[in-house]
């Protein structure tokens, strides 16, 4: 049993997040960066970009490539990790590429990439949401000309319930997983994965759900962003 | 890093296929809701254990399913496995490229294993010959031979379709007299694309090369969701995957009868 | 004992091949293509080109590049084969490559290549003598000028007796196997290969064996291309 | 066959940094003997059997420690076994790319490696489960997350740090109670590079890009060398070597306290 | 993909050789069925099983044997196995690059190998150590040092050469004394190229690059054919072929007697 | 024990090398080459280049690149290593080429590369040095210009005494391994490695002891290129 009189596991009600917490401009080397904890998550993301596509073969003379790489420390999880991407990762990578080019005003840089790098330092469920919210801040935070800022959260069901923001345990041993990323400010969906088991009525409460949790996250990305800022105001 | 497929369309075709679009047209004539023709050839590969042809429009893929014997996980020491791969040979497609899987080769390996696992199309606890030590490991193989657009449909029904005439190789192994790897009932997948607006069914291979998004919903024999994907770097608003998942529902009614289900029959499977 | 009465276990006369089907323009995307049926295997066939070679440090400004890839699906044979090509294949693929460029007029294509895919489907013994085949016959299908349509067949050794197109079990039981390709108007030999055990005067006779079925294949190849035209004439 | 470094350095950048050096000054103002400030955080990856995560100025490497069960070498039986490895990924700077280690990566882990080895940190008779069957295996991860220069003292120190609070997972493989990792005293690493006849302790990322040479020394608790190793291009003279492993000899005392070492404790630890 | 060393091969040096052709003349003066001078050295690798180093001219190849003990084939429980390899260096010539083994490499090891196992010159079944569980693993390892032309013939005569003289090294897994690989009559490999219907044994590296076909044919010391291989994109006549095989058979039996064989001695050792 | 009354189990003295053999342009196809054995090492080393760098963006508009490979045979030692550069040749071969650089006049040949190919035969400790010392004959044989020619021999600790040119029992035995590749004419140090255990005092003397044996090597060196050209002149 996972969830005890509305309650779940960790303590939590069914429509809350985990604790998260994200800091902007975290590295030194990066066009932009972001650190973010989000309940046992670790990611670290950078941006390098737009810079010179190479080889030139595969540039785009019409607009910007977008590359995200998405990529998991070998000690990030219970079991040691081989180095290297794997299926998992490879199908992650594509989809949060996907996701984010759908913000960037890509034809403004013909001919380049924008490469982002997604470092999964410490697992716990949600990493490909926390992967390209982090990826988002990154983004921002190298000035990279985008019409919203993408945020994601996953939304899913667990003994019977719809609820917000999956642990390990409920994603391991609940009913259905649905990570959904969107610009906000529109709420257009970027990213829609699921597995599992919904019937139609279902998806549209988890749907609803996930959006809510992603306007929540939303909120802390633009304080992330703000804070850094700030810092700058201070010195 | 790919150079996206839509660079390789010229301008002119895309005006073409945009001013159609606009009037809800499509550029061989069908409908936003109307498949292509579907054809499914079973058991044709006498080496595979089961075997599929289908072909949705031009676009051919072969599924062939081999069971091997070998150890279960540990977490789950009394259950068989499976593992999906598809190929995308260059025989299939003058852009399709020899070496490892691509990107595009994983994620409709991945989409298309999702809606096998979570419609639990196969019972894995009835695939355990030894407890913790041997287990049957079911391999789905793709291998797409005409590339004409809408591969995860055509993978996923090629894919359920070979499962249904599956044999259990026991003899290969000394395990008694091979019978019929038993199923439950199929998920079936329907995949939408737009662009410039217009969200179509079964997308041909000229409108996968403009679209801007697509999304692919599979449905078991209830019409419940057991696996979602959107894809392509375009988005959707919340209206319209809530349409596109109604749409689904009334096509996979219709794909399941080709399989042999909807009329009771699956009961008798199971 | 593989002969029993001079007929093989089978029901086959020594010098008497397998039943084949071969029919050309099967497929949609491929410039040419072929699918073929010869005793107990199903191989799929396709040629791309001539097209421009890239990259581009690879053309050779005299003549076109053939490129042919022998591939064995992974269920096609009793013990799951792993994707990707291993050191028979790509045996396969060299020996073959270089048969079917013999015939073709190369020099009219400078700085391309011409791609030639052979998708083994099912298998059972003399898989690269049917790929050849069904290959010949996809190049003829895409218009690609030759001086002769190549075709090929094996004959080999089984119970002393030289025999023509062995099965897997005389493959595997018996004293040789011989894959001959031809170019079948002046029988020059485009490929040979060998291994067993044969005397001289053997060798003698199981090529001329191997020649006589590979005129009788194609007779066959020649009838599915005029079977592709006819089917356009009716239409 | 890659590129050297050098070449992305402008010559106007370069001529700057000679004109310094010949006044025995560095770009950031330190003097040659002088460490950027270093950092160490502890048991930062809940994860990881161990961790640490280093900052030596805008450096910053993160090591994690895994521990598997494992078959011991055959000419060791009775002893458990260690694997180093480091990625260099593209997150940390322009110039890394994705791909499996370049021979820049393959260096930085194995010179790590051996100071770790050499110094008898580990004391791997101690991590024998059953003789011959069933031995600890320590997987040392080095990820680098941001590079300013001078990976090799930033990794071996965070490859310390990580074993000093690693456990031995027992519970996780049926073994009993976890318990500390035990280990001895820690190597301590110290890098100088020589560029115009300057040799600076601990480089920044624009000194190693001009240097012509590049000297690491691995230090044990008594100043005693364990592992050494020059890198790149150019020479030494004898008695640089001689001078800088005296002035190795300082740094390593004190980074040694950094790790609660050099003051008796390492006694109660080992 | 590999552009064709034809290629590399300036036109005046084409045009050059193409001429001697027609007057049936050889770049090195050889006639047509004229060896270059063979020399096999034996025994020089202490750490392999057997070695020889055979040069045919300025072609020097260097072949190595290991044994180790493995599993055997499932079809096949009580005989030894054997793999080949053939690595074509970048030391051994300009062209060659490091990397995995070209399709070149390949072919090369593949009609090695088929020359001993079809000539059943090592007797698998008295590799059996443990029926169904160890037998003896053969590794011969073909090392190319310098690349002058004919790489089959040469490494050919290298693996029969050093696997005249392998220990089985049975003190090394605890199975007692070392004693000798039984080896039965060695198969001989003899090569031909053509150019402007020129026919000639042993080519060397530039006739090599003006070839238009090659033939391999591996006889054993009743002059039997045990392999054969056409390469290139050339063709041959059905009477060149038997003409080739013919000669090869003289061909043979001389150098048959460079590995001690031809004199009744091979009776002596199956 | 490794040492008993002042004398090594191969029967040598401490600051005893072991028996050296270098033969120079050994080789057709290489521009330069050299054969060496060293106590059980026999090595091939060949010299190619300058020659133009390829593909071109890889190419230093300023100097030639030196490109040394490191490679043990699979047979060279005593379990059958899998053909292919592991993680130990990778690292030799990189600190390889930096002290072969060293001495080179690299902006003599812009755009170029010289390809150094070190091939183990057979192993037994010291590959390393015995390779650089190859290496450095072959590329004298090739005329590469080069402002002396590098040389390379180890010292360690065996048994508490600091000896010359470990044999592999002493290696693996003893206390120290000190591989040391020097410019001979004025000493500098192009490459030194140590794994072990050395105080500063040891050091200086294994440090001392590897020049002095790398100083008679070198004279070896001399010797073998002298012989080469002794050759000609008989000729």
């Amino acid at each position: 049993m996972l969830i005890k009189d509305g309650i779940r596991i960790d303590g939590r009600k069914p429509d809350e997040l985990r604790p998260i917490k994200i800091e902007a401009g975290v590295l030194y080397r990066a066009d932009g960066s972001c650190y973010l904890e989000w309940g046992g998550n670790k990611i670290m993301a950078a941006v390098y970009g737009p810079r010179e596509a190479l080889p030139r073969h595969i540039q785009d003379p019409t607009k910007a490539l977008v590359n995200a790489r998405y990529s998991m420390a070998s000690f990030s999880v219970e079991e040691r990790k081989r180095p290297g991407p794997d299926r998992r990762s490879t199908e992650i990578s594509k989809v949060t590429s996907e996701a984010l080019e759908s913000v960037i005003f890509t034809e403004l840089f013909p001919r380049t990439t924008i490469d982002i790098c997604i470092e999964v330092l410490d697992a716990e469920a949600g990493t490909r949401c926390a992967g390209i919210t982090a990826a988002a801040v990154a983004l921002a935070d190298a000035g990279i000309p985008m019409r919203d800022i993408p945020v994601a959260c996953a939304a899913g069901k667990v003994d019977g319930v719809v609820v917000l923001d999956l642990t390990s345990e409920e994603d391991k041993e609940g009913e259905a997983d649905l990570p959904v990323a969107i610009a906000p400010r529109t709420e257009e969906i970027l990213l829609l994965q699921m597995d599992g088991h919904l019937t139609y009525k279902e998806f549209e409460e988890a749907l609803e759900l996930a959006i809510k949790g992603c306007k929540q996250v939303a909120k802390l990305q633009r304080q992330a962003l703000l804070n850094k800022y700030k810092t700058f105001e201070v010195k | 890093m790919e150079i996206p497929e839509v660079k390789r369309v010229s301008a002119i075709k895309k005006d073409y296929l945009a001013r159609l679009a606009k009037e809800k047209k499509r550029p061989d004539g069908r409908s936003a809701d109307e498949y292509r023709p579907i054809k499914i050839e079973r058991n044709i590969i006498k080496k595979a254990e089961g075997s599929a042809r289908v072909k949705i429009g031009n676009t051919m893929v072969l599924a062939g399913i081999k069971l091997e014997v070998g150890e279960p996980y540990p977490d789950s020491p009394e259950e068989g496995a499976m593992t999906t791969s598809a190929e995308l040979p260059p025989l299939a497609s003058p852009e399709f490229e020899p070496g490892p899987p691509t990107p595009d080769a994983i994620e409709l390996a991945r989409v298309v294993d999702r809606g096998i696992r979570e419609s639990k199309y196969i019972p894995f606890d009835k695939l355990c010959i030894e407890p913790g030590e041997k287990v049957w490991i079911v391999f789905i193989d793709l291998h797409v031979l005409d590339y004409d657009g809408n591969l995860f449909d055509a993978c996923s029904l090629a894919a359920s379709a070979a499962l249904q005439n599956t044999i259990i190789p026991n003899e290969r192994y000394g395990l008694g007299e091979n019978k019929p790897l038993p199923v439950g009932s199929p998920p079936v997948s329907c995949t939408f694309v737009k662009y410039e607006n217009f969200i179509v069914v079964d997308p041909c291979l000229e409108e996968e090369q403009i679209a801007q998004a697509r999304f692919t919903v599979a449905l078991d024999k209830n019409g419940d969701i057991r696996a979602m994907q959107k894809g392509l770097r375009g988005s959707f608003t919340i209206d319209e995957i809530k349409n596109i998942i109604k749409r689904a529902q009334i096509h996979a009614k219709k794909i399941r009868k080709l399989l042999g289900e909807g009329n009771g029959k699956e009961n008798q499977k199971s």
